[in-house]
Parts: structure tokens; C-alpha cells; sequence
């Protein structure tokens, strides 16, 4: 027998092994960006080009189109490992599983959030966004991307054993995203208008850090019970 | 018994209200081969989930070196090696990575990887993604950590599924060896197992009709 | 020559950025992708040559092996 | 017609004939577009309303005309080799995708640093500006099917099936597109209607765009000899190319 | 031997099978239904309450809303009978293969497509939609949403045998659904302001027809393609 | 021959710029059941999906009657039944909906589908959905399929997988009711066949490393 794995070890591990999964599919890395972009195309298609209407609701759209991508890339965090057995090859490890569960999360955010954050500035263009907010707007992603990531898996977790899937998994997390969009759009519409937002951005990272304590419990219970 | 490992203590399992099994008390003890056996349906799977702690029973437990599973989770699970009917494999990384990733949630040793290939006959391939390997390769993939476990219990679902006779004959050499150095092996197989019965234990479930 | 000087052209009217940001775009997009498929070329040729050393290399290891197993 | 093609579908055939067209395509192309480059930058005269800004004309219309006709072409390939079961047929269709993206990316660019000047804006949901934008994800989309095909044959041919359908789409997308800005927009932007372009102006254009084409010609073609190969692995004469060429 | 089955029993039981599998998996009737309204509710909350810009883009909403939530439930069409061999079978049978196929994407439309016009009424109020644009609403709903699953079935059957799934697929398809959008709200929005409608709702119908009888062949030879 | 149901002409199958068979020829006739060999990974799977049509040869066809398949899928489809490594049993519906479902697909007789489901032990299953059954219970559900088949040629692909012993028997003496009837199986397993060596046509794959 090794030595057994150190916390850190663990977590590294799990983490390469998602990445390196992601970049085989070579189309994870771009798509859920690719469906960001798409989605923020429609509204002006479906709205129409008309300038002043599209500046008062960009930050309305783009974090919808944020959610929206991340919640249709939520689906693989576990469903794939659940359907081949190496999800009950993790819940048999010794290690941990908090610590897996966690690096999961950060390799789905790696995949998701931070290419929507690099994208956000370009499209936000395309939605002609007053200019004062793009700083407002990079903070709440930044801030906000990875509550969405850590609070979907818990919806994933639970719905993983069944077939129905996707839309049911809608269901359980959008509601719980509500809060994490109200507070997001509010503080880039604030910076909009010139006022101050700083109030918004801490309330998000104070999500942030409820999230990031807690949900790993979540997900992996979700995870012990829906695999029963 | 000096060396007891695994020891079920009036498991009962009900699916869909149907009794499968009923107050089933057994021990495995260290050297022994014990084969789960019955007709399709009887619920073979389900005790072999039950005793890895995956699924929980209607009634009773599951005690490892005399405690509930529950409660030494991660000893027990450090000393467990479980391959159901899923083979675990991803398709998307290649054997050697499959395996190795395997190996380390273990705390198995990963040095010795190709040999551990070699010995599943798959050498050559080890760098092709497991989507382009065929049925019985895949779950070669999964039982070449079988060659590189350090733990002592051993539970398979269906080893021999998919796998040549060849592989099979190779299989059973390896459980001998394992069983001889200390270890146990539960497993099902439909197929008969080509080792001395005074070795194999039997454990025999049936549709609980009556 | 249209420009008097050369800064004049550098300078394209005032309009430098957006000339040349258009320019320098579509030749570096260009070329990247020329480069790309020509270079594809060498590393397909070697990736099946690799390929086909491996295929040689094992049809050795299982000869080998067939003519092991027997005795063991 | 179809006898005088029937040599080259053999794999072989084809790719020798690509190879001897490589050299002419790539001298040609890289003549033309230097001439046509020069002329355009340094001597063209200057449009005396758009000022130097105009001279993003000749990378932008070049590429963007020719954006739709890559496209075409590959619609073409994909058509053919589903009629006629012409393998190769794929394999062109699929050199051809990335080069067509890549063409509509530059319009894009060219157009979005052209409009900075003269509209004071990046980006408007103009007709042409919008359809070029939905070609884009056309393209992405096909490409990103080929990719994800491991077997390059079926890569081939669902690439082509996407082909197809978009193609029975591009002129709605594009009758659509430019019927639902018409509506919300009274006053079209006038300035991407065609100008009446004088002789010396009109002139360079012209050779960028056959330099253009001529390029799109020499690319697609050292695309199409990788795809030769790699859908013919394992044929003898692949052998002896690496024979010849490794060594 | 039996009488080989004459088309229209072929349609049908096919059809009733794939509508008994949503109703065993009860969630598949609702969720297609709940992701529409739950996509619909978070507009008002990321853009803010005021009446007269959700007026305004109300049918761009409705319609973006339709489209993701079609798109969200395409995946079940071929998927689950692709991994359990289910859609093998199909290949293999004597049937003509564009007739099951119609049926399942009828089947997907009824189960999406009904219930979203079913429900929009509802939603148009809550986004205070002009009262005299709500005949065109239906109206588009009506005629465009059958296109959706049409040709959304297109990009399943192209990606059935591929992992990535998902994300993939949209970015296959939303282009291609970008003229039902344009057309449908414009033709709402032409409604709104009590202009004439019945020349976007014929293109709509055209666009309609042309689908049904080019789709299913499509589809066919994706799916002979995709499970090779 | 009278009765040639399905021949093989010159196939070629390559796998990732591997040569699984070349040039591969041979023929099936009404009253033989035929045997693919091979270890795992040989091409055993590639070559039945081939031959029914579900993948292309790289090289070659196969004819059903002396015509192209792919000329005249209709006839040779109502004359064929696979089954594959995937059962293709939908676990939402019971069993006695799957076996409907895939008799009518195959203009099957659709009357006496319980005692199809009988001779596959599953009486008393027959209403509870798949997904509630276990391993050999689903493969069962596909193989029920075989008792109600009117067509000629049966390509199963390891349809012994997770069936028990007394299942084995069964489609064993099925299979020879269905060749004494003009019928012809084709079939891989890794388990010995219990059937006359005369009756048994053989075809090895091996790795072509030679
Ligand atoms: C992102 C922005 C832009 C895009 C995507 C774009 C796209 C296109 C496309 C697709 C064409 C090809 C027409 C055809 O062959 O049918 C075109 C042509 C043209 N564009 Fe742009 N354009 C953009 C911005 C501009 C700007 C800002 C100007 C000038 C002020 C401009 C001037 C022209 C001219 C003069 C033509 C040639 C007209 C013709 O031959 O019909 N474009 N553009
Ligand atoms: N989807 C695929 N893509 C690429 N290569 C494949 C694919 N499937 C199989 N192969 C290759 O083809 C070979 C034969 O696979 P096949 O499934 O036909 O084997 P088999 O004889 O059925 O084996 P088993 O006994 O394990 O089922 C494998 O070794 C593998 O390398
Ligand atoms: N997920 C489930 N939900 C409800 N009942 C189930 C479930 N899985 C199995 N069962 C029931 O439990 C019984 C035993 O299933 P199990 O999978 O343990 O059988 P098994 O002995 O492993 O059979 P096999 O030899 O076919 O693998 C089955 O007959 C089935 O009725
Ligand atoms: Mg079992
Ligand atoms: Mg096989």
C-alpha cells in the first residue's frame, strides 16, 4: 500500500482528471461559451436592433444568458461519471468526498465560468452597455459565476439517478439562482446610472462564501443518497 | 476466526415489495473465495451493493472487522475493492489514465502501470481513448487494478462478463493468489468457477416464493 | 505613391488603428491558418508513422508471447 | 464531365493532382494579393468622404463576398458526395470549413473597425451585419461537428447533412434578417449601399479579390491533401509518402 | 408472419409509446412547461419591473423562452433510445424510417409545443403584453413551435452518438431557428401596434411546410450517420 | 446451395488505422448456426454490426439473397433480428410493452406475448417497469424477442451475457428449433456452446498481427 493521498493530492487529482476529460471532448472547452454568445445574439433578433431598449436591459440579458449556459453545461458535472460507474468508483474511495466533489465543481467553473467572463466584455458591446458598467459587470461574474457552478451541482446531484434529467434540474436550481441575478443586475444597472455598487458586490461574495462552505457537504449527501 | 473481515448480520432486502433476501447472516474471513449464486433476478447485485456500503439495507447491517461500515467508512473503504456492473471506465481518457486514476482514489500504487496492462492484455493499447476499445476491453480496463490493489476484500459483480477465456483462466489464477495472501474475494458469476471446491464457498439466493 | 511621407501613410489620416487593426487582423488570421494546415501535414504523417512502428512493435510482443504460453 | 473526374475520386489520383496545383495556386495567390495589397494601401486615391478609413475596403469586401461563397462551395461538395457517393467530395467540404470561418471572422473584424469611424459605433443589428454573424455561427457549428467525430469518414458525412440543411437556410436567414431590421430601423445606413467607385479605386479591389480567391484555392488545397491522408492511413501508397518523407 | 404494418399503424405506435414513456416519467410532460415560465419570471427579475419596457420586449421574451425551453427538452428525442439500443432497433426494422421519426418528433412536439401555447397566455399577461397581439401570439406559437421540434430533431439525430451532447447541439441549431424567431415576433409585434400580420404568419406556414417534408428525411439519414 | 441467406464479399474493416479483418468472405445458409471467435477486441461486435448493416465495411458488402443490402433493406430487415450488446429494452416501460413494441416493430405475431415472457421466466414481472429489474431480467426482455421471430436470419451479439445457466439451456435448444426450421444464427460468446460440433460453423477473428 502508498502512502494515502493528502487532501491536496486528492483534490489536484480529480481536478486534472475533469480537465483532461473536458479537452479530449475538445467541443466542452468552447461550447458552453459558444451557447453564451448565441444566446445573447437572440434577444436583439428577437427584440429588435433598436439601441436604447438594448442598453436598458444588457445586464438583464447577459446574466440570464449566464445562467442559462451554465445550467445547460450542468448536466455532464456528474451524469457522465454517473452513467459509466466511476461516480460509484469515487463514492468507494477513501478519500474524502467533499474534497472530489469540490474539484469537480472548480473544473466545471474553469470550463464555464471564466470563459463567459472573458467573453462578457465583447458581447456586452454587441448590447451597447453603458461603458461605466463593464467593471460592474466583470465583478458580479467573477463574484457570481461560481455560486451558480457549486449551487447546480447540488441540483445535479440530486437528479442524477434519474432519467428524466435536464429539465427537472431547471426546476430545482433556477429558482435558486434568483438571488445571485436580482443582486448581479442590480449592481450593474447601479454602475450604469454612476451610483455606488459595492453594497451589491458584497452581498454576492457573501453567497459566495455560503456556498463554498456548505454546498460540498450538500452535493456529496445528494450524492449518497441519490446513487442508493 | 482469526482473521475475520466481512460479516453480514441479518441483512434483509426488499425491492418493490418483494422479499429478496431475508435476516441473511454470513462472515467471510480472510482466504476465502465465496461465489454469490441464483437464478436472474435473485438478487445477487443487490447483496453484493449492500455489503459495499452503496446501497442500504431494508434491515440489518454490514460490519467490517466487527463495526458498522458506516461508522469506519473511510478504513473500510481504504481496504475495498468493488467493480460492478458498471465498469467505471471513461471513454474519453485512454487506458493507462483510466487506470491510474482508478489506482490513486484507492491509495493503490501507481508505479507498474504498463505491467498491470500487459497483464489484461492490453498492451499497445494503452494510449488509445477507452470509446475506441471493445466491450470485453473495457471492462479489462477496469480489472487491471485488481494486479495493483492493496486491499484485502474484494467484491466483483459479473467479473467474467465480456472477458475471453483466456482472460478468464487469468482472472481465476489471480483470486487463488489473492485469496492465498491473505485476502477475500466475493463475487457472482453465472459461469462455473474453475477452482477447487474446497476452496469456494458458496452463498445461495433464490426467488423467495414460498 | 498617394502619401507624401512615410508617417503620412503609417498615419493613414488619422484613421492608423482602425487600418491597421483591420490589416493586421486578417493577415494574422491568415497566415495562423495556413501555417496550421501546413504543419498539420508533418505531425499527421508522423502521428501514422508512429502508429504503424507501435502495430510492428507488438505484432514482435505477441509473436513472442503465442509461442510462451504453451509452457507456462 | 463525370469521365474526365471519374480518375481523380480514386484518393491517390487526387491528391497528386492537388499537389501539383499546390505550387502554382501558392505563387499566384502570394503575387496578386502583394500587387493588389500595395496598390490598395499606398497608391488607391483617397474617397473624400470616408477619408484613409475607406482602405479597409480592400481586405473587408474580399473577404466578406467570398465568406458566402466558400460556403457554396462546400454546399456543392456536400451535395456531391451524397449523390454521388464521392468520398472525396467530403473531404473538400471539410478542408474548406475552417477557411470560411476564418474569412467571416475578418469581415467581421474589418467591418466592426471600419464602422468605429464612420457610424461611431462597434456594432449595429444591421441586416448584413447580423446575417454575417449567424454565417459565423454556421460555420463554428459544422466545424464543430466535424471535430467531434472521431471516424472521419461520418465526420465527413454529418458535417455534410448540416451543410445541406444550412444551406436551405442561409438565403431564409438572410431574407428574414433583412426584413426584420427594415421594420425597426426607417433609415437604413446608407453607406453600405454599393458606392459608385471610380476606376483607380475600383481597380485594386478587384485584384484583392481575385487574390483572395486564389488563396482560398492554395489553403483549401493543402487542407485537402491532409484530409486525403488522414482518411487513408492505411493504404499503401500513404506508406510510401511517409517512407519518402520521413526519414 | 404477420400483416406487415401499413404506415399509419407504424406512426401510431410509435407515437404511443414514446407518449407512454413521458407519462411513466411524469416529470416529461411538466418540465419542458416549467422551464418556459421559470425563464419567463426571470426577465422581469434581471431587467426590472417597469411596465413599459417588458411591454416592449414581450415578445422577444416569450419567443427566446420557447426556444431554449424546445431546445432543453430535444435531447430526450433520440438520446435514451440511442444508450439503451432502443433506436438500433429502429434502424433495424422493416418500417420506413422517416415515418418513426415523424412520430417521435410529434410525440416531442406534443409534449412541448402544446403545453407552452397552452400556458402562454398566461405568461403574456404577466409581461403585460399588448392585449390586441395575443391571436398573433397563439398564432406563431401555433405554427412556429412544430418547426422547433422539427428541426431541432435534426441536430439530435447528428449528435446522438456523440458524449458532448448538449451543448453542442445548440450550437448546431439555434442559428437555424433564427428566422422562425424574427418572423414570429415580428409578425407579434406588427400585431401590437394593430398593423396587418397575415403575411409574416404565411411565411411562417411556408417555413412549416417546408420542414415537414424535409426534416424527416434529414433526420433519417442523421441518425444512419450518427449510430454507425 | 438452395438456400443462401446472407454472404459476406470481401470484408474490410479498419479501426483506428487498425486492419480488424481483410478482405473477409464467407456465406450463410438456411439450417447453420455460426459461431464468431475471437479474444476480446478481435472485431467480433464490428463484424455482426456490419452485417447488419449498421456500420459500413470499409471495404466490400454483404448481400441478403445475393443483392446488396443496402439495395433492399426492406426485405432484408423484415428478415432479420439483432440483438446486440445493448438489449435495446426501454426501462421506463414494462416488459410486456418492450416485447410488444419490438414484435410489432418487426411485424412479429403479437399474440401470446405472455408466454413468450414465460419462457423467459419473467412471469410475474411482466407489469413492473424495466428499470426495476435486474441485469439478466433486462437481457431476458430482449431475448423473449426470439420465441415470437418469424424472420430467418438471427444475429445476437453475446446474447448469453448475465443469463443464468438454466437460460442458457433454453436459448440453446431455441436456437437448434430455429436452424431445423430453415432458419441461420449468427452469434459471439466467450461460452462454450453446448450444441453438436457438426451442426457448428466456426469463424476465428484474431488480431491480424501476423
Ligand atoms: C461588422 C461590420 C460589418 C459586416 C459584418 C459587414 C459585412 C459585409 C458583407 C457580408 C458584405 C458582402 C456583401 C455581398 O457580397 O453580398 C459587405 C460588403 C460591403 N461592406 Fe460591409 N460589413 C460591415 C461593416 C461595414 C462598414 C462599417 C462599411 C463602410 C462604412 C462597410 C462597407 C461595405 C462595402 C462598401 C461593401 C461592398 C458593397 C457591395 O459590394 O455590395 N461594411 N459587408
Ligand atoms: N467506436 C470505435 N472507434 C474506434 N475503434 C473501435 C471502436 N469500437 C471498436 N474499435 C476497435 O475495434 C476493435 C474491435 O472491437 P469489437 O468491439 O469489434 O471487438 P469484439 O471482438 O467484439 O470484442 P469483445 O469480445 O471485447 O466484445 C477494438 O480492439 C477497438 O480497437
Ligand atoms: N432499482 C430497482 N428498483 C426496484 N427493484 C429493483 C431494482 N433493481 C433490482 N430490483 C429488483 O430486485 C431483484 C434483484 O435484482 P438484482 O439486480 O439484485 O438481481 P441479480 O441477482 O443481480 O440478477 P442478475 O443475475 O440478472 O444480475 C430484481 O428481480 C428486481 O425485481
Ligand atoms: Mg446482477
Ligand atoms: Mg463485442
Amino acid at each position: 500500500m502508498n502512502q494515502p493521498l493528502s487532501y491536496w493530492q486528492t483534490f489536484s487529482i480529480v481536478l486534472m482528471r475533469d480537465l483532461k476529460v473536458a479537452v479530449r471532448n475538445k467541443g466542452d472547452v468552447f461550447n458552453p461559451l459558444i451557447f453564451f454568445v448565441i444566446v445573447i445574439t437572440l434577444f436583439p433578433l428577437g427584440i429588435g436592433p433598436e439601441g436604447n431598449t438594448l442598453t436598458r436591459i444588457a445586464p438583464g440579458i447577459i446574466w440570464v444568458a449566464a445562467l442559462l449556459s451554465a445550467l445547460l453545461s450542468l448536466e455532464r458535472l456528474f451524469k457522465n461519471d454517473y452513467s459509466d460507474g466511476s461516480l460509484e468508483q469515487m463514492l468507494l474511495s477513501p478519500q474524502p468526498l467533499f474534497i472530489m466533489v469540490f474539484a469537480k465543481v472548480l473544473a466545471h467553473w474553469i470550463l464555464t465560468g471564466i470563459p463567459i467572463i472573458l467573453a462578457a466584455p465583447l458581447l456586452a458591446l454587441l448590447l451597447q452597455l453603458e461603458t461605466n458598467a463593464y467593471g460592474a459587470m466583470l465583478a458580479t461574474l467573477a463574484l457570481g459565476t461560481p455560486i451558480l457552478s457549486l449551487i447546480g451541482a447540488i441540483g445535479v446531484a440530486l437528479t442524477v439517478g434519474i432519467k428524466k434529467g435536464g429539465v427537472l434540474l431547471s426546476l430545482l436550481i433556477l429558482p435558486l439562482y434568483i438571488p445571485v441575478l436580482i443582486f448581479a443586475t442590480g449592481a450593474i444597472e447601479a454602475a450604469a446610472l454612476g451610483l455606488p455598487y459595492s453594497g451589491h458586490l458584497a452581498i454576492i461574495a457573501a453567497l459566495l462564501v455560503g456556498a463554498l462552505t456548505l454546498a460540498p457537504f450538500a452535493i456529496g449527501a445528494a450524492l449518497r443518497v441519490s446513487t442508493n | 476466526m482469526s482473521d475475520l473481515l466481512l460479516s453480514a448480520d441479518q441483512l434483509t432486502c426488499i425491492r418493490e415489495d418483494r422479499i429478496l433476501f431475508d435476516q441473511l447472516s454470513f462472515e467471510v474471513t480472510a482466504g476465502e473465495l465465496i461465489q454469490v449464486e441464483g437464478p436472474n433476478g435473485a438478487g445477487k447485485t443487490s447483496l453484493l451493493r449492500i455489503l459495499a456500503g452503496l446501497s442500504r439495507p431494508y434491515d440489518g447491517r454490514v460490519n467490517y472487522k466487527q463495526q458498522d461500515i458506516t461508522q469506519v467508512r473511510e478504513e473500510f473503504y481504504n481496504d475495498l475493492t468493488f467493480i460492478g456492473h458498471l465498469a467505471g471506465v471513461k471513454s474519453e481518457l485512454s487506458a493507462e489514465q483510466n487506470l491510474a486514476f482508478n489506482l490513486q482514489l484507492q491509495n493503490d500504487d501507481t508505479t507498474g502501470l504498463e505491467q498491470a496492462l500487459d497483464q489484461v492484455n492490453l498492451t499497445g493499447f494503452e494510449h488509445a481513448p477507452a470509446a475506441f476499445l471493445s466491450a470485453g476491453q473495457n471492462r479489462r480496463i477496469a480489472l487491471a487494478r485488481l494486479w495493483q490493489s492493496h486491499s484485502k476484500i474484494w467484491i466483483l459483480d459479473e467479473p467474467f462478463t465480456a472477458i475471453d477465456k483466456t482472460g478468464v483462466e487469468k482472472l481465476e489464477r489471480l483470486f487463488i493468489h489473492h485469496i492465498d495472501n491473505g485476502g477475500c474475494v466475493i463475487l457472482t458469476s453465472h459461469q462455473d468457477i474453475q477452482i477447487g471446491a474446497q476452496r469456494l464457498k458458496r452463498i445461495t439466493l433464490d426467488y423467495n416464493f414460498e | 505613391m498617394h502619401f507624401a511621407n512615410f508617417n503620412d501613410f503609417i498615419d493613414m489620416g488619422g484613421y492608423a488603428f482602425f487600418v491597421w487593426l483591420s490589416y493586421g487582423c486578417a493577415f494574422f488570421l491568415i497566415i495562423s491558418l495556413t501555417v496550421v494546415s501546413v504543419r498539420r501535414r508533418k505531425s499527421l504523417l508522423r502521428e501514422i508513422q508512429s502508429k504503424q512502428q507501435r502495430d510492428e512493435k507488438l505484432k514482435q510482443l505477441r509473436k513472442g508471447k503465442n509461442s510462451n504460453e504453451p509452457k507456462t | 464531365m463525370w469521365k474526365w473526374l471519374h480518375p481523380y475520386a480514386k484518393p491517390e489520383r487526387s491528391y497528386q493532382l492537388a499537389s501539383t496545383l499546390l505550387p502554382w495556386f501558392s505563387v499566384l495567390s502570394i503575387t496578386t494579393l502583394l500587387i493588389g495589397i500595395i496598390w490598395a494601401l499606398g497608391f488607391a486615391p483617397v474617397d473624400y468622404q470616408q477619408g484613409e478609413s475607406y482602405r479597409i475596403i480592400y481586405v473587408h469586401v474580399p473577404a466578406a463576398t467570398l465568406s458566402m461563397s466558400v460556403y457554396m462551395a462546400m454546399a456543392t461538395a456536400a451535395l456531391v458526395s451524397m449523390v454521388w457517393q464521392l468520398k472525396l467530395a467530403d473531404a473538400a467540404a471539410a478542408a474548406m470549413a475552417p477557411i470560411g470561418a476564418v474569412l467571416t471572422t475578418i469581415a467581421l473584424i474589418t467591418g466592426a473597425a471600419w464602422g468605429k469611424p464612420m457610424w461611431g459605433t462597434w456594432w449595429v443589428w444591421d441586416a448584413r451585419l447580423t446575417s454575417e454573424l449567424i454565417l459565423l455561427f454556421l460555420y463554428l457549428g459544422i466545424i464543430a461537428l466535424h471535430n467531434a467525430f472521431d471516424d472521419k469518414v461520418l465526420a465527413g458525412r454529418a458535417a455534410g447533412i448540416l451543410t445541406l440543411v444550412g444551406v436551405v437556410n442561409i438565403p431564409i436567414i438572410k431574407y428574414s434578417v433583412e426584413w426584420w431590421n427594415t421594420l425597426h430601423q426607417g433609415a437604413t445606413i446608407s453607406k453600405l449601399d454599393k458606392p459608385s467607385m471610380s476606376t483607380d479605386m475600383l481597380l485594386p479591389l478587384l485584384v484583392n479579390i481575385l487574390g483572395f480567391v486564389l488563396m482560398i484555392g492554395a489553403i483549401t488545397l493543402i487542407r485537402f491533401r491532409n484530409e486525403v491522408i488522414a482518411r487513408n492511413a492505411m493504404r499503401p501508397w500513404v506508406k510510401e509518402l511517409i517512407a519518402k518523407e520521413l526519414k
